[in-house]
């Protein structure tokens, strides 16, 4: 396990209701980078995310992994889904064992690993994702938030370079958001590059290194303070604009935040405004 | 595989609606009698339904790369009991017929005869039978799934042998050849659905 | 959510919103002609006005329809082969008109496949599920046919989603593998149907679910002139049939 | 169909499992305000609904509705459910009919209306929620958002008093709230009142006039800027606080804003902060 570059270019991708869902749509998911993929609902995220991790073959256009092609052939599928591991949104579709541990160890089984090394892999895989302790429960018993880590977990075990997340914060309230981010970092140092979509740009703002907006079937991409502040842009892509950037862009023009600021998010604008030159209550 | 619209003559298509329909009838009144004493029921057995016809979407592996899907009626008669399957069953079919082009709506009373009759109480009795003699239920299963699949097919190729006897050795040569070609290709394919309804009820006995 | 071919066809149909006794007593006439009238040119005639009214007025797309046909196809084409074939202690052979009979078994099939398609590309299930409650099908019967309607889409997602979660961690590897995974498929989609369905009984406790799950269809009124169109036109194919014949 | 105000004191609801969910909460809905509840999942959140709805009878405590008290019995419950109605937060255990129309046809058919009355409410309720266009469409082929909007719409169309919506906005996208506010808001004005559950403590403080907190299995009810604010019940309650609350209070503090202005959201907060002293680029 390693960072690679996952890369797509040129995607187009037509369902047979007649219109089409990508229509040359390009990526790049930097090795080692937090990718953040926005767009609003049904705009193509999950598409093009079922693209990258190979379950979709496009019409035209090709999904790279440093350099070299996808290709959909058996043989080429079972290499790429050795490097790349998508985790869909909902998580009742991907757990689908009675237990826990049971379920994470099915893709590290498939890989025709000896039990030690399952184990090994199963216990890694709920360690990194913090719910170790969940190990020999009965899947239907989890939260929400616990579910949608295990079914993190049951991909982390294949040891992907490259995980893609669909939407892996909604629903999940602040506390599991925060755990499910932590989680991701530890990830991210155990080599495996992380992209998530989501249509929270708060979010995306404060967690991404880079960001790729989903738009007229095909993909913006780039810095998170550049892309997010785009206003046209975002109003094409029915999203908002942080609220950290409108607010920062105001106070660096009342001259309270150094020119240079751009606090990502509320921690991030209060250490960087002054302290209170007024008396304390 | 279901007769499609139009194949079966019109006396044969007629003939196989009586037939079936009692077994429908009875199992309608079961679900009307159970509905009203339980109006809940009423989403447990659309549940059901839409099971037995989701089922047949799961391509069954096979060894030759072709593939097949199993019925799903002998887990329906295993879990739902054979009446109730008569009436679910026929409700496949007809949904089938129209969202699948699968099957036809003259042949329905044929296809419902074969798929939500014949094959599920074949498949009940083979299982209640073998628990009966202490079998275990994953052998039960077993028995179970693959005779209701390959007693479906089997009285498929029968309803054509009837319908289109052959021309110089009459019903017996025409029968040796819809089994032929209906029942006896089916075999290995009963046999895989056996193999998946004993891992579906080891998957649901470990819950 | 990505839906079955046929029925996306019958809810964008441009005959949606006709009325789905016109619509059964159209196809329901084409098909007893395709079944009765002689092959030619009866079972010609219907399938021929059939596939017309399809791709014509109702405006169903050629390539759903076409694909749609090819299963009755196979079956039809294996089937009549089958009958056509004689066997006897010598061998075997073609029985006598084998090509005449084929040719009939084939024609009436395709054609009442063809106007059963012409229903089922025209008209949803709901809309065909009230009509069946004319029939004097048991209300209950109705109610629960309607409940697999709506459920077999979920499953279907359901069925989709956790197969392409099972391949990517390499579930359908091996003939071994893919038996092990169709299993465990199947007994999650079986556990999705009694979770989804205990849901549901909750969802819906507070809407009044103790009497029924009675709901209005849409007033979706009859057309004279569809009627008498068709009443002429299947006249017309009656009395073209037997004049030929 | 008019404001009524219904109140539940001192629910205790206990599951078989053994540990007590709800342990003598107590609300006040008041009629015609909008009750923003909120709580970490699994709070008991969704089960405090369920009581408020009747859908399930707590162990001890009343819900009442305009000081008359909820009885369990089969005539009670079918009264209750003409005043309050509850919208689960998965659509997809509401909606049990393929056919949009026939779907929300369904609340008002129980109640024994009339063919004409019947239509007549399916054609309100789709346009209050402004899912109209979608009358004549399949469930199946809704988005999740629109799926969430017309289970609102089954329920609006038993013209409750009081509505009850379980995470109405979760999943959505940006986009997808603002219309579902909106058409909240129609409701309103509509006559119904409305109550939301949710995690989300920048929309509440930003849509709410009231707001209760689920925490320790009870209750804490209150303004949105006092019992936002409040950091030790936020912290028991797995909480943030909203952004708006403490960025505010910095500027306060600086003098920048007026010392009575509480903003609520971006919009408010830069409609009072002073334009820019600064030369605009």
């Amino acid at each position: 396990m390693s960072h690679r570059s996952l890369a797509a270019q040129g995607l187009v991708v037509g369902y047979e209701r007649g219109a089409r869902v990508l229509d040359g749509a390009s990526l790049t998911v930097p090795a080692g980078r937090r990718l953040a993929v926005l767009g609003a609902n049904g705009s193509g995220k999950t598409t093009l995310l079922r693209c990258l991790s190979g379950a979709l073959r496009p019409t035209a256009g090709a999904v790279t992994v440093d350099g070299t092609q996808l290709e959909h052939s058996r043989r080429g599928l079972r290499a790429h889904r050795q490097t790349v591991q998508l985790v869909l949104q909902d998580p009742d579709d991907q757990l689908f064992s009675a237990s826990v541990a049971q379920d994470v160890s099915f893709g590290p089984l498939n890989l025709g690993l000896d039990e030690a090394e399952v184990r090994a892999r199963v216990a890694e895989a709920l360690d990194l994702l913090a719910v170790d302790h969940l190990g020999d429960r009965p899947t239907h018993q989890l939260s929400y938030g616990e579910r949608k880590r295990v079914a993190i977990a049951g991909a982390v075990a294949m040891r992907p370079c490259v995980l893609l997340l669909d939407e892996p914060t909604a629903g999940l309230d602040p506390s599991a958001v925060t755990e499910t981010l932590a989680a991701l970092a530890r990830l991210q140092d155990h080599d495996s590059t992380v992209v998530m979509s989501t249509h929270d740009v708060d979010l995306a703002l404060r967690w991404a290194d880079e960001v790729a907006v989903v738009v007229d079937r095909t993909v913006v991409q780039g810095r998170p303070d550049d892309v997010l502040d785009d206003r046209p842009l975002l109003g094409r892509a029915r999203l908002d604009r942080p609220w950290a950037l409108a607010v920062g862009a105001r106070l660096r023009a009342l001259g309270l935040l150094p020119v240079d600021a751009i606090p990502r998010d509320a921690a991030g604008l209060l250490a960087a405004l002054p302290e209170s030159p007024a008396v304390r209550r | 595989m279901h007769i499609a619209e139009g194949f079966l003559p019109a006396s044969h298509a007629v003939g196989w609606t009586v037939a079936a329909a009692p077994f429908v009838v009875h199992g309608a009144r079961a679900v009307v009698k159970e509905v009203r004493e339980n109006p809940e029921s009423t989403l447990l057995l659309g549940a059901a339904g839409a099971f037995v016809f989701v089922l047949s979407a799961i391509k069954l592996p096979s060894v030759t790369g072709s593939s097949s899907h199993p019925t799903g009626t002998g887990v329906g008669a295993i879990l739902f009991r054979p009446p109730v399957m008569a009436l679910l069953g026929t409700v496949v079919l007809l949904f089938q017929a129209l969202l699948l082009a699968h099957g036809g709506l003259t042949t329905l009373g044929a296809n419902a005869f074969a798929f939500a009759v014949v094959g599920p109480w074949a498949g009940y009795g083979a299982y209640r039978l073998i628990r009966a003699f202490g079998g275990g239920l994953l052998p039960g299963v077993f028995a179970g799934m693959v005779l209701a699949d390959l007693t479906t097919y089997v009285t498929t190729s029968l309803q054509l042998a009837l319908a289109f006897p052959d021309a110089s050795s009459g019903l017996a040569g025409a029968a040796a050849k819809f089994l032929g070609i209906f029942a006896v290709t089916q075999i290995p394919l009963a046999i895989g659905e056996g193999l998946l309804g004993v891992l579906l009820f080891r998957v649901l006995t470990v819950n | 959510m990505t839906g079955l071919a046929v029925d996306d066809a019958a809810w964008t149909s441009a005959w949606r919103h006709r009325s789905p006794g016109d619509k059964l007593l159209l196809c329901g006439g084409l098909v007893v002609c395709a079944l009765l009238l002689p092959a030619w040119p009866g079972s010609v005639l219907v399938g021929l006005v059939a596939v017309g009214l399809a791709l014509g007025p109702a405006r169903v797309p050629a390539r759903t329809f076409g694909r749609a046909v090819r299963l009755p196809l196979a079956f039809v084409t294996v089937g009549a082969l089958t009958a056509v074939v004689a066997v006897d202690g010598d061998g075997i052979g073609w029985a006598p008109d084998a090509a005449a009979r084929a040719g009939s078994l084939a024609g009436h099939a395709l054609a009442g496949s063809a106007a059963v398609l012409l229903l089922a590309t025209t008209t949803p299930m709901s809309d065909l599920l009230p009509a069946l409650r004319r029939m004097r099908v048991p209300e209950a019967v109705v109610e629960v046919a309607s409940v697999v309607y709506r459920l077999l889409f979920v499953l279907l997602d359901s069925l989709r989603t956790i197969r392409e979660a099972q391949t990517a961690r390499m579930g359908y590897s091996s003939l071994r593998r893919s038996y092990r995974s169709s299993g465990v498929l199947a007994a999650a989609v079986l556990t999705r149907s009694w979770d989804r369905a205990r849901r549901m009984q909750a969802g819906l406790a507070g809407r009044g679910l103790e009497t029924g799950l009675r709901v209005l269809p849409e007033a979706l009124p009859s057309s004279r002139a569809f009627l008498v169109t068709t009443g002429a036109g299947l006249a017309g194919i009656v009395a073209a049939s037997l004049a030929i014949a």
